[in-house]
């Protein structure tokens, strides 16, 4: 319309009910369409950084945990393979699958809040208590290795914490089983409902270039339809024994790279994850895990860039050694920072609703983003 | 003798009178400690920026106008259709003609797209490589 | 006995028809003028169905005032348009500050 | 006094007084909400007067359709904080006065004249007898009606667009 | 200032028997700010999930704060934050309660010592009425803190407090 | 006009599959554990509210430091030559008074990183989480089994023993200076 | 492409810029660029058809602390000059070769060119660096605070020497 | 008829009407509310593998009651930028459009406020009061979620009048009447006399007629889910864009207010499609108290035939809302300006020549 409406700036957030946490995006309207929106973050910018300086290399393992909180795990897995790879250790095999089981049950964890999150934004919300009812059996899983429902300091520097307990293998099993069915159901209910994909697909479309151009990594990245995991193609830990494909978006009910891709690579990750947990199952070793750890970190001087495939993307973990106990330095490359970056491109021309949806296939842990 | 419409007008009487009445109620009990911030309009505990009585997206107001002319069509409907069974096809058939102007009507505006919300242009996507080559070959 | 008289309805109405006529003329913003406008329109109306109701001339009135209503519906509906078009090239509907008719 | 009288009055005492608020508060919104009560008053006079189906074509076309329209539009074109808001008036006491004469001259007419009135007869619900009227020998009116109501769309609707 | 409220100098049969109706309302049916800071907020998501159910307490999420009673501070209260949870609180109508929790909101948590951008400790900026403890809290200490809230809000009373 | 109806059809089959899935989750029991009533049983890791048993503590001021948020604050008196404290379970002897003990548990963050370095085994995590507070200082949890006036008093002896060695050494010292001043003195 | 192989080609192009080539005993080797150069180097970089650097992992400040370190009385301490570095890891999506530059700016002068428009990727994270290091990014688009608040005047938080100001909008800091 | 009752015991017909008129607020909606309110829990909580309130009385039944006792207690808070009068009439308006709306249903055969000839039509005309009241609401709010709310919900609800008064005319051309009771005493019988079986027309007509009813049964109750703004159309109070629509800024009392219209208007439009297609009151099979030779029974019985449809259709309101995601606002009016009406006016036509048969 030819009318020149007058530009309204609205607030969405800190404290909105689908931010995700505290993250303000403050929205130039045009009637109800965006014509920009600048996120502004660090809500929760609780020093990371800093705390890390102050830190032996084994006591920032709980800080780690604390940044992206849906996925410690994970965290914790690449800050132990960045220190190993400072130390130049080799951890035991039984370790490193235990850690791609967790990595990988992490994963499906995250995604399933992410999924669920992501529902409940677009205005379902059984879909996101169902996901929270399957994530909790996850949690217990990991409360019973590691003694803690979210943030577990399980994955050391060398090794784990402690080694499975005698049930483990069996409940994972359990659970993968139990699991598999849910991803139809979620389907049924949420995936290929009609008014879900509409409100979706063809939604913040993210050309590939550009997903590039930003660092964008993750489902994301991969829903823009490359085929790109670190997992695969700088593997670490075990991943290279095992196997398992890559989804990518293909547009399927709309165009690439759009919010429905998104959120369906995620779907078929669950899937793949479960199958890496499988395999991993099957192929664990027996062993110790506690023999690698070393009595006293102290790595040489130096730097490394320690990275992988968080469920949000490439979680990387530059850091500076200047030979003491603590490190100099811990620059934490987030996922979700980089990710959330793009949202004023995305964003621009589309309605308030979609700055939801958005947003939500983005899917960003704001402790992460704030660090 | 109170006529039927006079019940429905006690109606709405009475509904306003228990609105009222619980409001007042309330006022018994209820506390009111008005501070400085409690008395500012909530934006998701941001500082507001600028008004929300500014001018408004025309959308809207197509979909009202196109609702009233809508509206008044099928008001006239109505009194068609009590009786158009007396006069049997005749009288369909002037009810018919009548609707089929509505939806002559309808069809011009989905044609027109004012069924649809208008979106502005959508902007590119800033990709950095044009600038890029221009930077490098400057050099 | 109903007191009420034909006579009343039209004082109602022909007062309702001055303060339409009074919206009209003192008011500046060109949606307040379209109010005085339907003002102006129900205070006829009024009369039209009373006069049915008073005069005996069966539904007839009633339809005078039912067809005026939708009149005055498309009436609203223009104006408001020509009202939205006039604030699109003025950025004002002051009525008497648009004095140049130009497109 | 009988409650048909009583509600008489309070309807009409909606009615002006509130268009009395329409016509004289500065606020545009406060007139646009006063013109709402204006319109339910006059709908109860329709009532009164026994035509039902005129009374709820007034409240689904006023109330529902042209009032909700001027609420956009007033929401539409204003900036409603600013002074904007006081939607200037023009020579308030001559018009006063010369529409306070009219006033009087129009009641005076009225009165003087003997309208020639029949008892009322309680009637029974309008709508048949508009729907015969109509069907029968209006039809030409209605469809009339019908294509002005498609050009009024046409035009409202692509005057808005541009 | 309402007519009822803390204007009794002295107790009553009436008084009391009111003052526990109105008190069994108020701690049957605490409606949360739905906010949620940091990590702690993923276990109060969790609280409100299926395992846990909050609404079995009554407690249900409201979106704007007008329409809230209690407000979770769940997480990590950053300076940049803290003036909008000090805005939030402000706005919600009386009676509010706060309860505060994980470590994080109760004195700053594992970022008191070098969190150059952390409160330390929400009390700093919202007088808090239950403090849970936890890094972050089992969703059943949760709601254990919230039945400490009910006691205390069973404890009140529309009768002036004389000190 | 195919995606016309095709559109009506997916919406309508979709929203039924999915009317169909929640109708069927209608009458599936509940997952939910009932809080107060029903507590589930926790895993033996569980890793909730520290404790300590002083009994074992021998006061190394290994969980202090291995802590990464410093909220264990640990003050030791040196026993006095002849006292006997006792052993640990695991027979260390102790040889500290331990006169402060707090962790501040609103600052914990449950890493369990204290536990690990223990000699003793005698910090560690319990399942205990039902432990919220009106009041913060609550929450700062002294573990030290002496009263009062016996920390002082083991301080006050430490402190008496400290002063004594203390005079004694500087007696010494002087007696040292003494002697040396004495010499020559008398070398003179 | 190893990553001398790069640096070769680098010193090749940029002889003034690109400084010295570091062999690291652990973790990755780097290339050292002159701070005021950088962008052309990873404009370059970027468009090279040997090299293309499409993506940019990750950007990040460092302090060095190697200043002259001043002990004040109360236990806090000041570092007199130094330098602050900004290190750049780079990936091609394409030849799936890894680089890192490191850039080196002395404390009292920081300021380093902003590759922004190369990389949409590295607007946040160099206003991150200016915000926790104070690295200055000239040619930057929108170079503001990004974590901390937008009116914080108590320094530069990532610093080593950093120390917390008592007080920001009435509420007190310190623990 | 329960107002003659009234009339002669009081022996005023003020009184009478008075009376009568406070009946379904104090013996039907308030009732209806609480049970509602609880009902929805519930019902979420159970779809959702939860149990819903269970402490506040037995499996907490004195939740709602709870809730309105604590509602009561909280300040009521009108900042300084709202626009104080129209902030404090808004409720009023919203709740006395939704509440008239009850004047006309006729709840059994010897009970209803008000058996205007027009009944149908009045109830699609006084919605326009609550429009008028949403829009004083956000706008005197004064706050930006309020003014899109208000605006969205009075643009969503003029739109979806229309495909309502479509099926409404539709109805209307079957039956000959609006009068809410005599439509609903042309389905008496048994359940295949009702309008989406074809109602009580004889011949072929009837079976004709089916399927078109059934279209526009389920026209009438997807836009009367959007009137009353549930899901998925409860885009004007979508909790995930717009904190929660046009009543953000109210708290106490007046929230409360908007709240018992809101499940009032659920009750009233599942009524309202209860008494076009399902036989109003009417019981599918027969009376027991004709049976039984008890005369007094039947008019119960017709109560409780009619709040049994009428939950249902609420139960089925909650059913579609805990399953669906919401429509963007665009959608929503897309599906009913490009789906609704024009399917509702092609289903108007050719009933209209059905009926002529
Ligand atoms: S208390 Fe622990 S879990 Fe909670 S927000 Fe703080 S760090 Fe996260
Ligand atoms: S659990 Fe962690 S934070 Fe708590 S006292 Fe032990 S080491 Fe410190
Ligand atoms: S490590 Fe164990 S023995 Fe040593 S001080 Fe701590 S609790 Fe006591």
């Amino acid at each position: 319309m030819a009318l020149k409406t007058e530009e309204m700036t609205l607030n969405m957030g800190p404290q909105h009910p689908s931010t995700h946490g505290v993250l303000r995006l403050e929205l130039q309207l045009d009637g109800e369409f965006i014509i920009d929106v600048t996120p502004h973050i660090g809500y929760l910018h609780r020093c990371f950084e800093k705390h890390a300086e102050f830190m032996t290399y084994p006591q920032v393992v709980p800080y780690t945990d604390r940044m992206d909180y849906l996925a410690s795990m994970y965290n914790e897995f690449g800050y132990a393979l960045a220190v190993e790879k400072l130390l130049g250790i080799e951890v035991p095999d039984r370790v490193e699958y235990i850690r791609v089981i967790m990595g990988e049950l992490q994963r499906i964890a995250s995604h399933l809040v992410a999924l669920g999150t992501y529902g409940a934004d677009i205005g379902a919300v059984t879909p996101f208590l169902f996901c929270f009812r399957d994530r909790e059996k996850i949690l217990s899983l990991f409360e019973m290795a590691s003694g803690a429902r979210l943030l577990y300091n399980y994955i050391w520097v060398g090794g784990v914490s402690r080694d499975l307990p005698p049930e483990f293998l069996r409940l994972t099993k359990e659970f993968v089983d139990y699991f598999r069915p849910k991803i139809k159901e979620l389907n049924d209910l949420l995936t290929f409902n009609k008014i879900f994909i509409e409100r979706t697909a063809n939604v913040g479309i993210l050309p590939l270039d550009v997903a590039v151009n930003y660092g964008i990594t993750g489902p994301m990245l991969r829903a823009s339809g490359l085929k790109w995991d670190l997992r695969k193609n700088d593997p670490y830990s075990v991943y290279d024994k095992l196997e398992f494909e890559i989804p990518v978006g293909n547009g399927r009910m709309g165009t690439v790279g759009d919010s429905w891709d998104r959120y369906y690579v995620r779907i078929l990750e669950m899937e793949e994850s479960l199958k890496i947990v499988e395999q991993a199952l099957k192929q664990i070793p027996e062993g110790d895990v506690l023999s690698a750890i070393p009595k006293r970190i102290k790595p040489p001087v130096g730097q490394v860039y320690g990275r992988v495939e968080n469920p949000r993307g490439e979680l990387g973990y530059f850091i500076v050694s200047d030979g003491s106990v603590n490190p100099k330095r811990i620059k934490v490359r987030g996922p979700s920072f980089v990710n959330l970056a793009v949202i004023g491109e995305l964003c621009k021309g589309h309605m308030i609703a979609d700055v939801i949806s958005i947003l939500g296939s983005i899917d960003i842990v704001l402790g992460e983003v704030d660090r | 003798m109170i006529t039927e419409f006079g019940k429905i007008f006690v109606f709405i009487l009475v509904a306003i009178f228990f609105v009222t009445v619980a409001v007042f109620v309330a006022k018994l009990l209820r506390p009111s400690r008005p501070t400085y911030e409690k008395k500012l309009t909530y934006e998701c505990g941001e500082d507001i920026i600028g008004s929300p009585w500014v001018q408004f997206n025309i959308r809207f107001y197509v979909v009202a106008l196109i609702f009233l002319i809508f509206d008044v069509e099928i008001v006239l409907l109505i009194p068609w259709a009590y009786v158009y069974k007396i006069f049997g096809i005749t009288g369909f058939l002037v009810g018919a003609i009548f609707l089929i102007l509505l939806g002559l009507g309808m069809a011009y505006e989905w044609r027109k797209g004012d069924l649809e919300w208008s979106r502005p242009a959508m902007p590119k996507l800033n990709v950095n490589k044009n600038k890029v080559s221009e930077k490098v070959k400057d050099k | 006995m109903i007191n009420i008289t034909l006579y009343h309805y039209l004082i109602v109405s022909s007062v309702l028809f001055c303060l339409g006529i009074f919206g009209v003329i003192t008011r500046k913003n060109a949606i307040m003028v379209l109010m005085g406008i339907e003002l102006i329109l129900n205070a006829a109306n009024i009369n039209f169905v009373a006069f049915a109701r008073y005069g005996n001339f069966g539904n007839s009135g009633q339809l005078a005032a039912l067809f005026v209503i939708i009149l005055a519906a498309a009436e609203a509906a223009i104006a408001m348009a020509i009202v939205l078009n006039i604030y699109k090239t003025f950025t004002n509907i002051n009525i008497d500050e648009i004095d140049t008719l130009k497109d | 006094m009988t409650v048909y009288d009583i509600t008489f009055y309070l309807f009409a005492l909606i009615t002006l007084g509130s268009a009395f608020f329409v016509v004289t508060i500065r606020n545009i919104v406060y007139s646009a909400f006063f013109l709402l009560f204006t319109l339910f008053g006059i709908t109860g006079l329709y009532v009164l007067l026994s035509a039902d189906f005129i009374a709820i074509v007034q409240l689904v076309v006023y109330v529902g359709g042209i009032l909700v329209l001027l609420l956009f539009g007033v929401m539409l074109t204003h900036k409603i904080t600013n002074v904007q808001i006081k939607s200037g008036t023009l020579q308030i006491i001559p018009s006063a006065i010369a529409v306070i004469v009219l006033a009087f001259a129009l009641i005076k007419i009225f009165l003087s004249t003997n309208w020639k009135t029949f008892q009322l007869t309680a009637q029974n619900s309008s709508v048949q007898g508009l729907g015969v009227l109509l069907v029968n020998q209006y039809s030409v009116v209605f469809e009339l009606l019908g294509i002005l109501l498609l050009i009024a769309l046409i035009g409202a609707a692509s005057m808005a667009r541009r | 200032m309402g007519l009822l409220d803390k204007q009794f100098a002295d107790d009553n049969i009436i008084i009391t028997k009111v003052d526990d109706l109105l008190n069994w309302a108020r701690l049957s049916s605490l409606w949360q700010v739905g906010f949620g800071l940091a990590c702690c907020a993923i276990e109060m998501m969790a609280t409100s999930a299926s395992h846990y159910d909050f609404d079995r307490f009554g407690v249900i999420p409201r979106p704007s704060p007008r329409q809230s009673d209690v407000i979770i501070v769940s997480g990590t209260v950053t300076l940049k934050m803290a003036i909008r949870i000090k805005r939030l609180y402000e706005q919600m109508p009386d009676p509010k309660y706060v309860i505060s929790m994980g470590s994080c909101s109760n004195c700053g948590g594992p970022y008191w010592e070098h969190g150059y951008h952390v409160l330390k400790g929400v009390d700093r900026i919202i007088p808090v009425d239950v403090y849970v403890p936890g890094c972050p809290p089992r969703p059943e200490a949760l709601l254990e803190g919230l039945m400490k809230l009910q006691e205390k809000i069973r404890n009140e009373s529309l009768i002036k407090k004389t000190t | 006009m195919r995606t016309y109806f095709n559109n009506i059809y997916m919406a309508l089959s979709t929203i039924l599959i999915g009317m169909k899935v929640t109708f069927k989750h209608l009458f599936e029991p509940a997952v939910t554990i009932q809080y107060p009533d029903v507590k589930p049983q926790l895993p033996t890791r569980e890793r909730n509210r520290l404790y300590v048993n002083m009994d074992d503590c021998i006061g190394c001021d290994q969980c202090a430091r291995a802590c990464p948020v410093n909220c264990i604050k640990i003050e030791t008196v040196k026993s006095l030559p002849g006292e006997d404290l006792g052993q640990t379970s695991n027979g260390k002897r102790k040889a500290l008074w331990v006169t402060t003990f707090d962790i501040d548990i609103a600052k914990c963050c449950f890493c369990e990183l204290c536990v690990f370095p223990c000699p003793t085994d005698c910090i560690y995590m319990t399942d205990v989480y039902e432990f919220s507070e009106f009041e913060r200082n609550n929450l700062v949890y002294d573990f030290v089994t002496l009263t009062y006036s016996e920390r002082k008093e083991k301080k006050d002896n430490y402190e008496k023993m400290m002063a004594e060695k203390a005079a004694q050494k500087e007696a010494e010292a002087k007696a040292k200076e003494q002697s040396i001043k004495d010499k020559p003195e008398e070398k003179k | 492409m190893t990553e001398k192989e790069i640096f070769d080609i680098l010193k090749e192009k940029f002889p003034e810029s690109i400084i010295e080539f570091v062999e690291a005993q652990v973790g990755e080797n780097y290339i050292k660029v002159s701070p005021l150069e950088i962008d052309k180097v990873c404009a370059f970089l970027f468009t090279d058809s040997r090299l293309q650097f499409d993506s940019l992992i990750n950007l990040s400040g460092v302090d060095d602390a190697n200043g002259e370190k001043k002990v004040k009385e109360d236990g806090s301490f000041n570092f007199i000059g130094g330098t602050l570095s900004v290190v750049y890891h780079l990936e091609s999506l394409k030849h799936l070769h890894k680089l890192t530059l490191l850039v080196s700016i002395e404390k009292d002068k920081q300021d380093v060119v902003s590759v922004t428009d190369i990389w949409a990727h590295a607007n946040w994270h160099e206003r991150e660096a200016f915000d926790l290091l104070g690295i200055n990014f000239l040619n930057h688009p929108d170079l503001r605070r990004i974590l901390m608040p937008y009116d914080w005047d108590g320094g530069f938080p990532l610093r080593k020497d950093y120390k917390d100001p008592e007080f920001y909008e009435g509420m007190k800091i310190p623990y | 008829m329960i107002y003659e009752y009234f009339s002669n015991l009081t022996g005023s017909e003020v009184l009478a009407s008075i009376i009568s008129a406070f009946l379904p607020l104090f013996l039907f909606i308030l009732p209806f509310a609480l049970i509602a309110v609880l009902l929805e829990r519930k019902v979420s909580a159970h779809m959702q593998d939860r149990l819903g309130p269970m402490r506040v009385g037995y499996h907490g039944i004195l939740q709602t009651i709870a809730d309105i006792l604590k509602l009561i207690q909280k300040e009521d808070i009108i900042a300084d930028q709202n626009d104080k009068p129209l902030f404090n009439i808004a409720p009023v308006l919203v709740f006395a459009g939704s509440y008239a709306v009850f004047a006309a249903i006729p709840f059994s055969s010897s009970y209803l406020g008000s058996n205007i000839d027009l009944g149908l039509f009045f109830i699609v005309g006084i919605s326009g009061l609550v429009v008028a009241g949403i829009l004083m609401a956000g706008w005197a709010s004064n706050n930006k979620y309020t003014l899109l709310g208000a605006m969205r919900s009075a643009a969503q609800l003029i739109s979806y009048e229309i495909p309502t008064i479509m099926i409404v005319v539709t109805v209307l051309m079957v039956t000959g009447t609006l009068n809410l009771k005599e439509i609903t005493e042309l389905q008496s019988g048994y359940f295949w006399n009702w309008l989406i079986f074809g109602g009580n027309i004889a011949g072929i007509a009837k079976y004709l007629l089916i399927p078109f009813m059934f279209v526009g049964f389920v026209i009438i109750y997807i836009s009367t889910l959007a009137e009353v703004n549930r899901t998925p159309f409860d885009i004007p109070e979508a909790e995930s864009e717009l904190v929660s629509g046009y009543h953000t800024e109210y708290s106490g009392m007046k929230f409360a207010m908007f709240f018992l219209a809101e499940y009032a208007n659920m009750f009233a439009v599942s009524a309202i499609v209860v008494l076009l297609f399902f036989g109003g009151y009417h019981s599918p099979f027969g009376y027991l108290g004709n049976t039984l030779g008890l005369s007094w029974l039947v008019p119960i019985e017709q109560l409780f035939w009619f709040t049994f449809k009428g939950i249902g259709f609420v139960l089925v309101q909650m059913w579609l809302r805990w399953t669906l995601p919401r429509l963007r606002v665009d959608q929503l009016m897309a599906v009913c300006w490009k789906y609704l009406i024009p399917i509702a006016f092609v289903n108007l036509l050719i009933v209209g020549l059905i009926t002529l048969l």
